[in-house]
C-alpha cells in the first residue's frame, strides 16, 4: 500500500472558549467549521487548478456543503460511504486527513489514493470511504453489495450512497433501488439533487422531477430535504440512518441543493441563468447557518474571521506539504493492477 | 479552376462542420446524446447546432446510455439516420449490450432483413489527466465485433469527411475521436468532402520501416518518423483509419516494401488491435520480414492520474523511435 | 494609385510569392523573374494578385510591362 | 513421454535411472514411467551422452513431451551435407562448426503422430526455445518438433530473419557463412546481401517515396506547426539527404538511356494566346500545362513507360499519375503527382498544377501525391536552360524533360522560318524498355503538341 499520513485529529472544535458554550452552540460551530473547510478547500482547488498545479477533471461542491456535513452527522465511524466524482466534501467531513486529500489533488504518492486517482477518485479504507466513482450511477450497485455483505455477515452498518440527480436516469439507479428494497438492505440513498446533470436540467431529462416520489415507488421510505439547510439535512439524515440501522431497510433522501460553480472546473454555463445562480446564492448554506447562529447568539463578531484564519492555515500547510511530497517513481507505474502475492 | 482555398480549422470544428453538413443534406439525420444541445457537447463539438437545427434534431438525452443508444438503433431500423454521441468510450460500456447484442447482430439474426444504418461517435483515449474512468482506448474491443465498422479519424480531413461516408453505410459505424485531437488545428480546404472509410492511408512515405498508427497515436508516429529521419532512417507512416475491417492490402504492401514494422496503439498490449495487426503481418508477410514486428502500446495499468505516470503509461515518441531503431538495427 | 503606392503593392505581392527574397533591395530596373527566380506559375500568381490588389484587369499582352519594378509601377499607376 | 499404450494420454515420471553426463546406449532402461495402469520401464532409442533431464521425477506430462535430451555421440564431420535448410551454426560467430545432431528421447511419439501444435509449443516451452525464432520445415512452413529440438540442440539456434532466409535461398548464400549484425547476432537481409557473391545494391526493391522526408503530416495535437519556421534548415538538409539517397540509388541501379527531340511549339503557343485573351485571369494557362497534358497522354499511349520496375520486372500502372518536379525555394525539390493526369482537361490540369505547386511550396502535399507518381516530368524551361536530361525516380521507369521555349530558325517544307521550339528529352530504364520505345514516346508527344486544341 502507499504510504499514508495518519488521519488528522478528528473534526472537533478546538478553541478554548467553545468549552463554555452550550452543546447546541458547540455543535453548530462544528457544522460551520466543516462547511467552511469544504468551501475554502475547494476555493483553493480553483486557484491551484488555474495555476496548473492540479489537473484533470475537478468537480466542485461549492454550494452543496450542507449535504455532506449534515448527512455525515448521522453516520457512525464504522459506516460505509460510496461517493461520486464530486466528493471532496464527503471525504473531508469523513475525516480523511486533509494533507492526504491535498496530496491526492497533486497526484503525489502520499495522497489518499496513492496519487493514482486525483480529484475524482478519492479512496480511504480506514474510514470505509469506497471512493469517488466517476461513472454516473456506477456507485449504486457497490453500495447495494456492501450492504448485502454487512447483512450476510451480521454487521449493523449503514452504507451511505451519494449520487446526483443525473444518476436517476441510469438503469442502474432503478435496478439498485429495487434490489435494495427487495432484499431490505441497509442502504441510505442520498440523492444530491442539484438540478443539473452536467448541463441538462432535471426537468429536461425526467418526467417526474420529484425524485423522492420515484424512490417511493420502489417501496422505500423517502423524503425531500432542503439541502441548503444543514440542520434540516442533519435531522432528516439522523432519522433515516437510525431507521436503516434498526433494520428498516433502505431509505432515500432527496437533498435539494445547488452547485454555485460549473459542472467541472470551468464550463460554458450556457444551460442556466445567472439570475438563477444568484437566487440560489441567497440561500448559501454557510450564510444560512451563520444567520441562524447569530440569531441564537451563538456567533461572536470575531468568530468567523478566526475560523477562516484557522482553516486557511490548515490549507496553507496542506498545500505546502503536498508540493513537497514525493511523486510515485515511474518504476511503480504498474503497481496495484493485481493484489500482491500472499507472503 | 484552382481548388478552394484552405481554411484554418480545428478537429472539433471539422466534426461540427461534418455534422452540420449531414443535418442539412439529409433530414433523416439527427444528433442525440448527453448534453449535445444546450451545453454544446461535453467537448464542445456540437456547439451552436441546437440553435441552427432545433431540439427535434439536436436531442439532449438523460444519462441513459443503454436507452438512447438502443433508441438510436431503433430509429435507424425505423428509417432515420441517427448520429448518437456517447461522451467517452468508458461510458459506452453502459450501452455495450445494445451495441453488441443489437446493433452488430440484427442484420445477421434477421437473415438480412433488418440493417442498422446508425453512426455512434465517442471520445476515446488518454492524455488529459482524467484518470482511470475517462481515459481508456477501448476501440480495439469494438474492432473485435463483426457487424460493426470502426473508424478512427486522425486528421482534419478525416474528421471532416468520415461522418458522411459513415452515414451512407447501411450498417452500424462507430467513430472514435481521440480526446487529445479536438484542439488540433491546421488548414482544411473549404470544399473538403466525404472521406473514404475503407482504406488505410500512407501519411508519410519511407523505405526503411513502417510505423503503423491510428487516431491519437498518428501524430506521435509522424513525430517519431521525423526523429528517425534525422538519424538517417526513412520511416513510412501508415494511418489505419478504419480499424474494422482492417485494410490489409495497404498495411502489407508497406511492410513488404520496408520489411519492418512498429505498431503504435494506445490500447493495452494484450489482446490489442496492435496484436491483430501484428498477427496479420506474421500471417501474410512473414517471409518479407527482416526483423520481429514491434508493438508500442499502453502499459497494462488502468490510467493513473499524475502526469508523469500517465506519460509513462502511454506510447510516446521516444518509445516509437526506440522500437524502430531496434527493428532497423 | 501613385507610383509609390504601385511600387509598394508590387513589393508586397512579391514578398508573398517569394517570402525569402529581400524585395526592398530589388533594383528598379532588374528583371523581376530573373532576380527572384520566378517560374511561370509564380508569375501568374504575381499577376493575379496584382490585379486583385489594384483592381485592374491585366491582359497577357501587358505582361512584358510587369518585367521590372519601374515599368510595373508605371503600368499600375496608369502610365 | 513415449506412448506406452493406445489409450495413454499422459504419464508420470516415477524415477530417472540416468543423470546428465551419463553415457547411454540404445536399449538401456533410463526411466520408469507410471501410466494409469502400471509402472513401465522406458528404454533409450539412442546412444549418446545425457545432456539434461527436462522433466523431473514426480511430474505428470502429456504424451509427446520431451523427457530428456541425449546428445548423440556419433561423430559428424564439419561441413556435412546440408539438410533441407541451412544448419544452425553454433552462435553469432560465422562459420562455426555445426553442432552434432541431437535427438530427444520422445522421438518415438513424434514419428507416430503428425506435428501437433500444442505439443510443439509445450516442447518448446520445456526446452526454452523461442518459437518465433524457429524456422519451420513442416507442411506450409509449420514448426515441427524436430525443428524445436534442433533449435534447442545448439547452444542456441541461429537467429535469421525470414526475409534474410528467403534471400539467402534466392541468392544461393550459405547462411552459415554469414555474419549477423542484428540483435544477438541475428542475420538480416542486409547481411545476406553483403555475403552474396556479386552483392546487388542494398536497397530493396519496391516502391519508394518521392525524395521528401517531410510528407504531409497531421498537425501535432494542440499545436499547428506553421510552414517555414525555424526547422527549415534541418528540413532542407534532410531533404537533401533523401534526394541524395534516391538519386544515387537510381544511378546505381537503373541503366538509363536517353533520347531527345525538338518540337515546334508555334501551334500550341498560338492556341494558348487566343484562349488566354478571352479567359478570366484565374483561368489563364501557361505552356507548362499543355506540356504536362501532352506528356500524360503520351504515357498512356506508350504504357511501357508508365509504371514501376519491381521484383525484377515491369509492372504497368493502371492510370497515369504524373509526377511533377517542383523546386523548393531555398533548394531541394519534391515530385508530387497529379492523379489521372491523362483524363483531365488541360484547363483543369492547369488548376491542379497551380494548386499542387502552391501546396508543395507550403509543405502541404498529401501522402498519396508523393508516392503515387507513375512517370515524372521535369520542366526547367523557366530556368532558361535549353534541355534537361534527368535521373529517373525509382521505381518509375521514365522521366520526361522539357527545356526552355526559344525562337529558332525552323525549316518547314523547304521554307525557313522563325518558330518557337522546345527540346523534349526522355530518360528511360533500359531494363524495362529499349530506345525504340523511348523514341516512340517522344514522337507521340511531338504530335500531340501540334494539336493543342485536342489536349
Amino acid at each position: 500500500m502507499s504510504p499514508r499520513r495518519a488521519p488528522g485529529p478528528k473534526a472537533s472544535p478546538q478553541e478554548a472558549p467553545a468549552q463554555e458554550r452550550p452543546p447546541a452552540a458547540r455543535h453548530h460551530a462544528e457544522l460551520l467549521r466543516q462547511m467552511v473547510l469544504i468551501r475554502r478547500f475547494e476555493e483553493q482547488c480553483v486557484e491551484l487548478y488555474s495555476a496548473g498545479e492540479i489537473h484533470g477533471f475537478v468537480h466542485l461542491y461549492i454550494g452543496e456543503e450542507a449535504v455532506a456535513v449534515g448527512v455525515n452527522q448521522a453516520l457512525a465511524p464504522d459506516d460505509s460511504i460510496v461517493s461520486t466524482y464530486r466528493e471532496h466534501g464527503h471525504a473531508l467531513v469523513r475525516g480523511i486527513a486533509l494533507d492526504s486529500l491535498m496530496a491526492e489533488m497533486y497526484g503525489k504518492s502520499t495522497g489518499c489514493s496513492g496519487g493514482r486517482g486525483g480529484s475524482m477518485h478519492l479512496f480511504d479504507a480506514s474510514t470505509r470511504f469506497y471512493g469517488g466513482n466517476a461513472i454516473v450511477g456506477g456507485g449504486l450497485p457497490l453500495a447495494v453489495g456492501l450492504a448485502l455483505a454487512d447483512r450476510m455477515r451480521g454487521d449493523t452498518r449503514v452504507t451511505a450512497c451519494y449520487f446526483g440527480d443525473g444518476a436517476v436516469a441510469e438503469g442502474e439507479f432503478h435496478e439498485c433501488l429495487n434490489l435494495a428494497a427487495l432484499w431490505q438492505l441497509p442502504v441510505l440513498f442520498c440523492c444530491e439533487n442539484n438540478l443539473y446533470a452536467m448541463g441538462t436540467a432535471l426537468a429536461r431529462a425526467q418526467v417526474q422531477t420529484d425524485l423522492a416520489v420515484r424512490a417511493a415507488s420502489y417501496g422505500m421510505p423517502s423524503w425531500p430535504v432542503d439541502g441548503m439547510d444543514v440542520l434540516a439535512v442533519e435531522q432528516a439524515a439522523r432519522h433515516a440512518a437510525e431507521a436503516v440501522r434498526g433494520g428498516g431497510g433502505p431509505h432515500f433522501l432527496e437533498l435539494r441543493t445547488y452547485r454555485f460553480r460549473a459542472h467541472s472546473m470551468y464550463d460554458p454555463d450556457r444551460y442556466r441563468d445567472k439570475a438563477e445562480i444568484e437566487q440560489w446564492k441567497q440561500r448559501d448554506p454557510i450564510d444560512l447557518l451563520t444567520a441562524h447562529m447569530r440569531d441564537a447568539g451563538e456567533l461572536a463578531d470575531g468568530d468567523l474571521t478566526a475560523l477562516d484564519t484557522e482553516v486557511s492555515a490548515q490549507l496553507t500547510n496542506a498545500i505546502a506539504a503536498a508540493r513537497a511530497d514525493p511523486l510515485e517513481p515511474v518504476e511503480g507505474l504498474t503497481r496495484f493492477v493485481y493484489s500482491p502475492e500472499p507472503s | 479552376m484552382t481548388s478552394a482555398a484552405a481554411e484554418k480549422t480545428t478537429y472539433r470544428e471539422a466534426i461540427r462542420e461534418a455534422l452540420r453538413e449531414a443535418l442539412r443534406r439529409d433530414d433523416r439525420v439527427f444528433l442525440m446524446g448527453e448534453d449535445v444541445g444546450r451545453y454544446g457537447g461535453c467537448f464542445g463539438v456540437s456547439l451552436g447546432l441546437l440553435e441552427e437545427f432545433g431540439p427535434e434534431r439536436i436531442r439532449d438525452t438523460p444519462l441513459s446510455e443503454s436507452a438512447f443508444v438502443g433508441a438510436g438503433i431503433g430509429a435507424a431500423l425505423g428509417g432515420m439516420r441517427p448520429v448518437v454521441e456517447i461522451m467517452t468510450v468508458n461510458f459506452s460500456l453502459l450501452a455495450l449490450d445494445q451495441i453488441m447484442n443489437n446493433a452488430a447482430t440484427l442484420l445477421h439474426m434477421s437473415g438480412g432483413q433488418f440493417n442498422v444504418p446508425l453512426v455512434i461517435r465517442m471520445t476515446t483515449g488518454a492524455g488529459r489527466q482524467v484518470a482511470a474512468q475517462h481515459s481508456h482506448s477501448l476501440e480495439g474491443w469494438y474492432a473485435h465485433i463483426p457487424g460493426l465498422r470502426i473508424l478512427a479519424p486522425a486528421t482534419l480531413e478525416d474528421a471532416r469527411g468520415m461522418l458522411w461516408t459513415a452515414l451512407e453505410d447501411p450498417d452500424p459505424v462507430l467513430i472514435f475521436e481521440h480526446g487529445s485531437l479536438y484542439n488540433m488545428a491546421g488548414p482544411l480546404p473549404a470544399d473538403a468532402g466525404p472521406a473514404d472509410i475503407r482504406t488505410a492511408a500512407i501519411r508519410r512515405a519511407g523505405t526503411d520501416i513502417t510505423l503503423i498508427a491510428y487516431g491519437g497515436t498518428l501524430g506521435k508516429a509522424v513525430d517519431a518518423a521525423d526523429e528517425l529521419a534525422n538519424a538517417g532512417i526513412s520511416a513510412e507512416v501508415v494511418d489505419l483509419r478504419t480499424l474494422r475491417p482492417l485494410d490489409d492490402a495497404t498495411i502489407l504492401a508497406s511492410v513488404r516494401r520496408t520489411h519492418r514494422a512498429v505498431i503504435v496503439d494506445e490500447g493495452w498490449r494484450s489482446g490489442s488491435l496492435a496484436a491483430e495487426v501484428s498477427a496479420r503481418i506474421m500471417e501474410q508477410a512473414f517471409y518479407d520480414l527482416d526483423a520481429p514486428v514491434q508493438r508500442v502500446c499502453s502499459a497494462e495499468v488502468p490510467m493513473p492520474y499524475p502526469r508523469h505516470l500517465e506519460d509513462a503509461a502511454l506510447p510516446q515518441v521516444a518509445d516509437i523511435v526506440t522500437a524502430a531503431r531496434q527493428a532497423v538495427g | 494609385m501613385t507610383l509609390e503606392q504601385a511600387s509598394q503593392t508590387i513589393k508586397s505581392v512579391l514578398g508573398e510569392i517569394a517570402p525569402d527574397a529581400d524585395c526592398d533591395a530589388l533594383p528598379a530596373d532588374a528583371d523581376i523573374r530573373d532576380a527572384l527566380e520566378l517560374d511561370s506559375l509564380d508569375f501568374l500568381n504575381f499577376v493575379e494578385m496584382l490585379s486583385q490588389r489594384s483592381g485592374q484587369r491585366i491582359d497577357e499582352d501587358d505582361y512584358p510591362r510587369l518585367g521590372t519594378l519601374a515599368s510595373g509601377s508605371e503600368f499600375l499607376a496608369g502610365g | 513421454m513415449p506412448v506406452l499404450g493406445a489409450d495413454m494420454d499422459e504419464g508420470t515420471l516415477l524415477e530417472w535411472l540416468i543423470k546428465p553426463g551419463d553415457e547411454v546406449h540404445k536399449g538401456d532402461v533410463i526411466a520408469v514411467v507410471d501410466t494409469a495402469k502400471s509402472a513401465i520401464e522406458v528404454e533409450s532409442f539412442h546412444t549418446g551422452i545425457v545432456e539434461r533431464l527436462v522433466i523431473p521425477a514426480g511430474e505428470t506430462v502429456p504424451v509427446g513431451t520431451v523427457l530428456a535430451v541425449i546428445r548423440e555421440s556419433v561423430p559428424v564431420a564439419a561441413g556435412a551435407a546440408p539438410g533441407p535448410r541451412a544448419r544452425p551454426a553454433g552462435g553469432p560467430a560465422a562459420a562455426a562448426p555445426p553442432a552434432p545432431p541431437v535427438t530427444a528421447v520422445a522421438e518415438t511419439a513424434a514419428r507416430a503422430a503428425p506435428p501437433a501444435t500444442p505439443l510443439v509449443r509445450h516442447e518448446a516451452a520445456e526446452l526454452g526455445v523461442d518459437l518465433t525464432l524457429v524456422h519451420g520445415t513442416g507442411r506450409g512452413g509449420a514448426i515441427t518438433r524436430h525443428d524445436v529440438e534442433q533449435a534447442a540442440a545448439g547452444p542456441r539456434r541461429r537467429r535469421v530473419s525470414p526475409l534474410a532466409r528467403r534471400l539467402a535461398a534466392e541468392l544461393g548464400v550459405d547462411l552459415d557463412a554469414v555474419t549477423g549484425t542484428g540483435a544477438d547476432g541475428a542475420v538480416r537481409a542486409e547481411d545476406v546481401r553483403q555475403a552474396a557473391p556479386a552483392a546487388p545494391p542494398a536497397q530493396a526493391t519496391g516502391q519508394p517515396a518521392a525524395p521528401v522526408p517531410e510528407a504531409p503530416r497531421p498537425a501535432a495535437p494542440g499545436k499547428a506547426r506553421p510552414a517555414g519556421t525555424s526547422r527549415r534548415p534541418e528540413k532542407a538538409a534532410a531533404m537533401r539527404q533523401a534526394i541524395a539517397r534516391l538519386m544515387a540509388r537510381s544511378k546505381r541501379e537503373i541503366p538509363h538511356y536517353y533520347v531527345s527531340n525538338t518540337v515546334d511549339m508555334g501551334p500550341a503557343l498560338d492556341w494558348l494566346r487566343e484562349r488566354n485573351r478571352s479567359a478570366e485571369m484565374s483561368a489563364r494557362m501557361v505552356p507548362a500545362a499543355l506540356l504536362l497534358k501532352a506528356a500524360a497522354l503520351a504515357a498512356r499511349e506508350v504504357p511501357e513507360l508508365n509504371g514501376y520496375w519491381t521484383e525484377e520486372h515491369f509492372v504497368p500502372a493502371p492510370g497515369v499519375h504524373l509526377g511533377v518536379a517542383v523546386s523548393m525555394r531555398g533548394g531541394g525539390l519534391i515530385t508530387p503527382a497529379i492523379h489521372d493526369a491523362a483524363d483531365l482537361p488541360a484547363a483543369e490540369l492547369m488548376g491542379r498544377l497551380r494548386d499542387l505547386v502552391n501546396r508543395a511550396r507550403a509543405g502541404r502535399v498529401r501522402g498519396s501525391e508523393l508516392t503515387d507518381a507513375t512517370i515524372t516530368v521535369t520542366n526547367l524551361g523557366d530556368q532558361g536552360v535549353e534541355s534537361v536530361t534527368g535521373v529517373i525516380y525509382p521505381p518509375q521507369v521514365a522521366l520526361v524533360g522539357f527545356g526552355k521555349i526559344t525562337e529558332r530558325p525552323w525549316a518547314v517544307r523547304g521554307l525557313l522560318g522563325v518558330r518557337p521550339v522546345i527540346a523534349t528529352t526522355l530518360a528511360a530504364d533500359h531494363r524495362a524498355t529499349d530506345g525504340y520505345t523511348g523514341a516512340r514516346f517522344l514522337n507521340v508527344l511531338a504530335d500531340l503538341l501540334q494539336r493543342p486544341e485536342e489536349l
